[in-house]
């Protein structure tokens, strides 16, 4: 039998969920596998849990949301978060560190409305989480590959080494040594394929902190670049902001200058 | 070595064509992206002609060079590695059959290539992969089809970057082994001579005369020069002794704090040969790639284990680097692993540099 | 089944499906009569509009791309459009031409999406493309054919489909060889026919005949249709710079649900998108696409919602020649980029979103920074015309199943292929009975 | 190249370790394939990957592999789910294996920590089949807790065997532990044996150093004493890089290094 999956969203901005229909060569193959019983953008029969695999896009920002993550974590044996949304917060965490009532003010004219938690937070703050698919948007060979794994019983693995080595492995000539543009790839986790690099830029952090980096060192570099105070903070509170390496490195550089 | 031989200029546009015409890709120093490296090259105004790089720990820029100068750009951002030990490639594929499954390798796709432009140390290291591909106890057989072919025109070097260290590390400036033409770049023209019968062959049929005596001396003396005027150096004294000795060195502490273990180094590196295997199934789940893929020993997987990691430190990833580089690749191989291209020292974005390194743990020895 | 029996009733769709995003829709009759009709979107807040003060206006297009994964690159356009008005840059005319082939990619890619994968379903019967597909493998296959090229043009000037890499202000920061497009064009020409296919296909579909009194919003251009460029235009009579859109249009905020509701103002609702722009530029098309328009038998303009879907077709079809087009004439610009210094400012831009007029307005400071950002998305332009269609319906249903009115109410919304997730500010859904 | 073999067989041998008993299925690959005690095998788990396997049956009989599988992770895990009649693939042997000829006519210590080693039990397999050719047999095995000691049943079936005694010890027992407590250095006090004994251990790392450092205590050399390394392999031919321990490649000149060939590298971390 077709393991049951079912795609669930919170706050995001449906990129990763598109990356399966995106998936043109792969689409009628994957459903041919997997029966996607739940999965509102793409089907309008939503068929109840409990579920076998559960893709979850988009960070907790409302109280509504955040009731109703435990349950698709009851409803669902296996969990994993797609993309910087669910895995790290998304972009729309850079409210943590603002006030959200001034948010809501400079958003809405009426801003007693809204209902909003004061934070934007990873799925995993809030329920156990088994697998996390990293990227804004994730990598669309990397969400397959999850997918084929689990039809294999595999624990899926995804590779958390830093954006320059797929860098190199491109052929891209480095953007810091031959252009001294700031670039995030020695800390960022691959998975895009070094696409800013090879599009002459700096990378942004798409996919967030590789799975060990020196960010002392790296601030160092920033700032030797010209990167220091705000600009550095910035570059470091961006998609994946909330993160702890990045966070916390940012938040130092931000306390620095105080 | 073979005679000298005087090549004038407009017989290099003649050697691209023949090569062309021989069924060999021909590759050259090409500039793209503010640096310099093998691409495609029809013919000599492809070439990263009148242009400069200067290089420094961490830093590489490419600017105008000497009008005329065709090979005034010294080794660029890539080596010949790419080319004959690919960054990724299939090796073989499993079909799921109706009882079990089939293996069956995949055969590279490889035109001979041609390479115009190559420096001592890209000799230098090429033979040291070829040690490792070819003549250990297994057999690479992508390596070798690619390799096979490859038909190499060197250059010898008239000037070095502030990162080259050749000279220390014995395999250049100047080419002796391991290509099928030499080219020294003169005012006019160039010395060239053959280093194998294939480069015979096209010298001969390029026609050309023998070189003047005071080309041949004005050749020798810009090597000399190139190798005199070298700015950084690496003493290999007893290295694998040392560095075996002094792996509780403070030093590599002090480096770690540094390194961001990025893996640029071993990418750019002309030696390193670290691989990942990878198995990489098709999502109907029928049919499953293994994939070679360049791998570093400065991600954490590299010597991770179920369990355990074996150098969970930065501090360890740097020390086992160097210390396979400069000292156990003598052990295993019965060759340094390090060439003295500078590759390493130019690419890091952090400009961490290696006979710093090795200098300053040479100076303070915590062993004796 | 007939329910003359209920006197009162309310019909919920409590989760709109195959939409981008989060929407309810909440109805309330009595005795025939609607009493409420709300379109309650509960896209959580993601207050971009707040957290882009105070980042460089250089980030601004990373940044605006995450507002949505199914037309990111319009609004990259918008925003770098309003920058360069801004730091008063001049577009190369290579690269105005480059553009203009990233964003036939996305309407092509979004299109196709939205044709085979959320609306066909909806008149075939399907509840999905994949039943789809075992219904109807050919048009399914054909469709993600056309998809799978718009795809790769973004790809191709971007690296990627969803949040490409390449848009920057005043240009690209890395534009293709010529040789390099050659493989594009190639495949371009070989799903002309499917795309030709295709409005055949959609305008054969069972499509309701009604006319309604609604107002045509798009941009229009004196010399093309319009994409990136040219003055607001309206079916009523609208023709203003996009300078001038807050003197047209007002956004207000309706407490039921929602991203704010747009009104032309002193007027009403107004209809963006496919429709809006083939109704007010079918001249602009070519002869080639005219001539397809005019074959489907379906008069244009007209005021019909639902020839939506072949107005969407007709735009594939017209950006594949496009791409074609622009990829022929191609001759890589001299710099991928113009370059700039940053200044104080307001600037302003229109670009034509695969669903319609997208406006984003900054204000920068002297570094560059953004001091107040406003983004008006197209799917919260037509929410108050949407209504307007449902509450158009709404005496129909009395007569009609639950499931009867859920789906047809669904179908009436997917007409504006409504895209919930990118109308950058919405509230939660409050419900307040009376 | 990666050969398809069949599972002939599979035993639990306890909660999460499976022995699968395989065949080549190519005739002529299955003739040709010889090991010696000791090796390994790469299995590959059809599009999943590939891990070394130490190969734990008789190298008399090379057609009859056998293999001990603890499941440890993504790999391991899916060939839990191995059954017989499925067709796993196999490359190899590799390494070097065990002195076994080194030792003929020796006493041999067997030494293993941890959750028991599978390239152990191969060894004392090895032996009892030619019990003749060796002289004593001492099984030392040192857990942590009870519960990880895995072949509890075939401990006891070998104390019963002649000329072999068995010690066991735990650092953490509990009411039921009915033999030492403690390390593995622990079972030293009670162990007399010649120098001239050969050793042969395997398991974690600092349980061979102090082992090592004790059986010298004993007067036995570093050179005949042997340990059984584990690394992270690719290739398995010494080219992908990953098993390196300094000069050494641990899948061609090991997993099998004399304790003399190591023992500098045994005190330093990081390696
Ligand atoms: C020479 C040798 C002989 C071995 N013999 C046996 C045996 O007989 N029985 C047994 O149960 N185990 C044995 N192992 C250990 C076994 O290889 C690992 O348990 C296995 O690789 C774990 O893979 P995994 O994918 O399940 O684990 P994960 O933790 O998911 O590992 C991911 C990847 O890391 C690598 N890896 C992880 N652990 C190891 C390891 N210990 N050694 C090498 N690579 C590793 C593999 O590439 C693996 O695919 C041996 C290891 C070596 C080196
Ligand atoms: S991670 Fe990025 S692409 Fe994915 S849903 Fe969030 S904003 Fe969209
Ligand atoms: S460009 Fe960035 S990702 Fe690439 S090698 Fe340089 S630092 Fe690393
Ligand atoms: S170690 Fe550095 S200098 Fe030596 S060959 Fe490698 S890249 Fe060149």
């Amino acid at each position: 039998m077709k393991p049951r999956a079912a795609v669930f969203k919170f706050a995001s901005c449906d990129g990763c969920q598109l990356q399966f229909l995106n998936a043109e060569d792969e689409l009628l193959k994957l459903a041919g596998q997997v029966d996607f019983v739940y999965f509102p953008e793409a089907r309008s029969r939503a068929l109840e849990g409990p579920y076998d695999i559960a893709f979850v896009e988009g960070s907790i920002t409302t109280p509504d949301d955040a009731r109703r993550i435990i349950k698709v974590r009851e409803e669902s044996h296996y969990l994993a978060t797609i993309g910087a949304c669910a895995t790290a917060g998304g972009i729309q965490a850079l409210r943590n560190w603002a006030d959200v009532e001034q948010y809501r003010r400079v958003t809405y004219p009426s801003p007693e409305f809204i209902s909003t938690l004061s934070t934007s937070t990873p799925i995993s703050e809030h329920v156990r989480v088994d697998c996390e698919v990293w990227g804004c948007p994730v990598d669309q060979h990397q969400l397959l590959a999850v997918v084929r794994s689990l039809l294999s019983k595999a624990r899926p693995v995804l590779p958390a080494y830093s954006v320059c080595m797929d860098c190199k492995r491109r052929g891209n000539v480095c953007v810091v040594v031959a252009r001294g543009a700031p670039c995030l790839g020695p800390v960022t986790r691959t998975g895009c394929g070094a696409l800013c690099p090879a599009f002459n830029r700096g990378c942004y952090g798409c996919f967030g902190p590789a799975d060990d980096q020196n960010m002392e060192s790296f601030a160092r570099l920033l700032a030797s670049q010209g990167v220091t105070g705000d600009d550095a903070v910035r570059r470091l509170r961006g998609i994946n902001g909330y993160v702890r390496p990045w966070r916390e490195t940012a938040d130092a550089i931000a306390a620095d200058k105080k | 070595m073979s005679e000298a031989l005087h090549m004038p200029q407009p017989a290099l546009e003649d050697l691209i064509a023949m090569l062309w015409r021989e069924g060999f890709k021909v590759l050259g120093p090409v500039a793209r992206d503010g640096a310099v490296g093998f691409d495609e090259v029809r013919k000599v105004s492809d070439l990263a002609v009148a242009m400069r790089d200067t290089q420094e720990p961490g830093r590489y820029r490419l600017g105008q060079g000497a009008a005329g100068e065709i090979f005034g750009v010294v080794n660029g951002a890539f080596s010949l590695k790419p080319f004959f030990f690919a960054p990724e490639e299939t090796l073989l594929e499993a079909k799921r059959e109706r009882r079990g499954f089939k293996v069956s390798e995949v055969a590279p796709v490889a035109p001979p290539l041609a390479f115009i432009g190559v420096r001592a140390c890209d000799l230098a290291a090429l033979a040291v992969q070829d040690r490792i591909f070819l003549h250990d106890r297994f057999h690479d057989t992508h390596y070798q089809a690619r390799r096979k072919d490859a038909f190499l025109v060197a250059v010898n070097c008239a000037r070095s970057a502030p990162t080259c260290f050749c000279v220390s590390m014995k395999t250049g400036p100047e080419a002796t082994t391991g290509f099928d033409l030499s080219l020294t770049e003169l005012e006019q023209g160039f010395v060239t001579r053959s280093g194998s019968a294939a480069g015979e062959a096209i010298a001969a049929k390029l026609g050309l005369s023998a070189a003047g005596q005071n080309e041949v001396v004005s050749a020798k003396a810009r090597i000399d020069g190139c190798a005199a005027g070298m700015q950084r150096g690496l003493d290999p004294t007893d290295l694998p002794r040392l560095l075996y000795a002094e792996a509780e060195n403070p030093r590599w502490k002090d480096a770690a704090s540094r390194c961001l273990s990025c893996t640029n180094c071993t990418m750019v590196c002309p030696t390193c040969f670290c691989h990942a295997v990878v198995d990489q199934e098709e999502l109907d789940g029928n049919m499953s790639r293994r994939v070679r893929k360049w791998d570093s020993c400065f991600s954490l997987e590299h010597a991770h284990i179920h369990g355990i990691n074996f150098r969970p430190k930065i501090e360890n990833r740097y020390r086992q680097w160097l210390t396979h580089k400069l000292a156990a690749w003598i052990d295993q191989f019965g060759t340094s692993g390090c060439v003295g291209c500078g590759r390493c020292i130019t690419w890091c974005p952090v400009g961490i540099d290696l006979t710093a390194e090795v200098a300053a743990i040479r100076a303070h020895p915590v062993k004796r | 089944m007939p329910s003359r029996r209920t006197k009162s009733r309310t019909i919920r769709v409590n989760y709109l499906t195959r939409a981008e995003g989060e929407a309810a829709l909440r109805i309330h009759l009595r005795d025939g009569a609607l009493i409420e009709l709300r379109l309650e979107i509960f896209e959580p807040p993601r207050f971009f509009e707040a957290f882009l003060r105070g980042r460089d206006s250089r980030e601004a297009p990373d940044l605006t791309a995450r507002i949505c994964g199914i037309c990111p690159v319009a609004y990259q356009m918008s925003t770098v459009h309003a920058f360069e008005g801004l730091y008063g840059l001049t577009i190369d005319p290579a690269v105005r031409e480059l553009r203009r082939l990233y964003l036939c990619g996305e309407w092509i890619e979004s299109h196709a999406l939205h044709i085979h994968m959320l609306a066909a379903p909806d008149f075939l019967g399907c509840d999905s493309i994949i039943t789809l597909a075992d219904r109807n493998r050919e048009a399914v296959e054909r469709g993600l054919r056309i998809k799978k090229i718009g795809n790769a043009i973004v790809a191709a000037l971007g690296g990627r489909s969803v949040h490409p890499v390449g848009a920057c202000i005043g240009g690209f920061t890395r534009v293709p060889r010529r040789d390099q497009l050659a493989d594009l064009r190639e495949q371009l020409l070989r799903v002309r026919d499917d795309a030709v296919e295709c409005v055949r296909w959609v305008s054969h579909f069972d499509l309701p005949a009604v006319t309604r009194d609604i107002e045509f919003v798009s941009l229009r251009h004196p010399d093309e249709y319009p994409m990136n460029e040219g003055r607001m235009a309206s079916s009523k009579g609208i023709d203003a710079s996009p300078d001038a859109f807050d003197d047209f249009f007002e956004e207000h905020q309706v407490p039921y649900s929602n991203a704010l509701h747009c009104k032309v103002k002193g007027r009403g609702p107004y209809f963006l998108g496919p429709l809006a722009r083939v109704n007010l530029n079918l001249d602009r098309m070519g002869p080639e696409v005219t001539s397809v328009a005019r074959e489907t038998g379906i008069p244009w303009p007209n005021s019909n919602p639902y020839t939506g879907i072949v107005a969407r077709a007709l735009e594939v079809l017209y950006a594949i020649d496009e791409a074609v087009r622009v990829l022929d004439a191609y001759q890589p610009p001299p710099a991928p980029a113009a370059s700039f210094e940053v200044r104080s400012g307001v600037g302003r831009a229109i670009t034509e979103a695969p669903r319609g007029s997208l406006y984003h307005a900054f204000e920068t400071n002297e570094r560059g920074l953004i001091h107040s950002a406003r983004i008006v998305p197209p799917t919260s332009q037509n929410q108050a015309r949407i209504e307007a269609d449902l509450r158009a319906l709404a005496p129909d249903f009395i007569q009609r199943s639950l499931a009867e009115a859920t789906h047809m109410c669904e179908v009436a919304i997917r007409n504006y292929d409504p895209c919930i997730s990118c109308s950058t500010h919405f509230l939660k859904l409050e419900i307040e009975r009376h | 190249m990666i050969c398809p073999a069949r599972i002939t067989g599979r035993r639990t041998e306890t909660a999460g370790i499976y022995t699968f008993s395989m065949r080549l299925v190519d005739n002529a690959v299955r003739r040709a394939y010889s090991f010696r005690a000791g090796q390994f095998n790469m299995l590959y788990a059809f599009g999943v990957g590939e891990v070394p396997i130490s190969i734990v049956s008789d190298p008399g009989d090379p057609e009859h592999l056998e293999h001990t599988i603890r499941i440890a992770g993504r790999v391991t895990g899916v060939m839990a789910g191995w059954k017989v009649g499925d067709v796993v693939g196999v490359r190899g042997p590799y390494g070097n294996g065990w002195p076994v000829e080194e030792a003929r006519g020796r006493d041999v210590v067997i030494i293993t920590g941890g959750l028991g080693c599978a390239p152990v039990v191969g060894l004392i397999n090895y032996i009892f089949r030619r019990r003749d050719q060796y002289g004593e047999l001492h099984i030392l095995h040192g857990v942590r807790t009870p519960n990880d000691l895995l072949y509890r049943e075939r401990f006891d079936e070998w104390r019963r065997a002649p000329r072999t005694r068995v010690y066991l010890t735990a650092d953490q027992p509990d009411k039921s532990w009915r033999y030492k407590i403690g390390v593995v250095t622990e079972l030293f006090d009670e162990l007399t044996v010649p120098p001239s004994s050969i050793v042969m251990m395997c398991g974690p790392e600092v349980m061979m150093r102090f082992a090592a450092h004790a059986l010298r205590q004993k007067g036995i050399g570093d050179d005949a004493i042997h340990l059984s390394l584990e690394r992270r392999m690719e290739c398995a031919v010494g080219l992908c890089g990953h098993c390196q321990y300094r000069e050494h490649f641990v899948c061609k000149s090991g997993p099998v290094f004399s304790y003399r060939t190591v023992r500098e590298l045994f005190g330093l971390s990081g390696i």
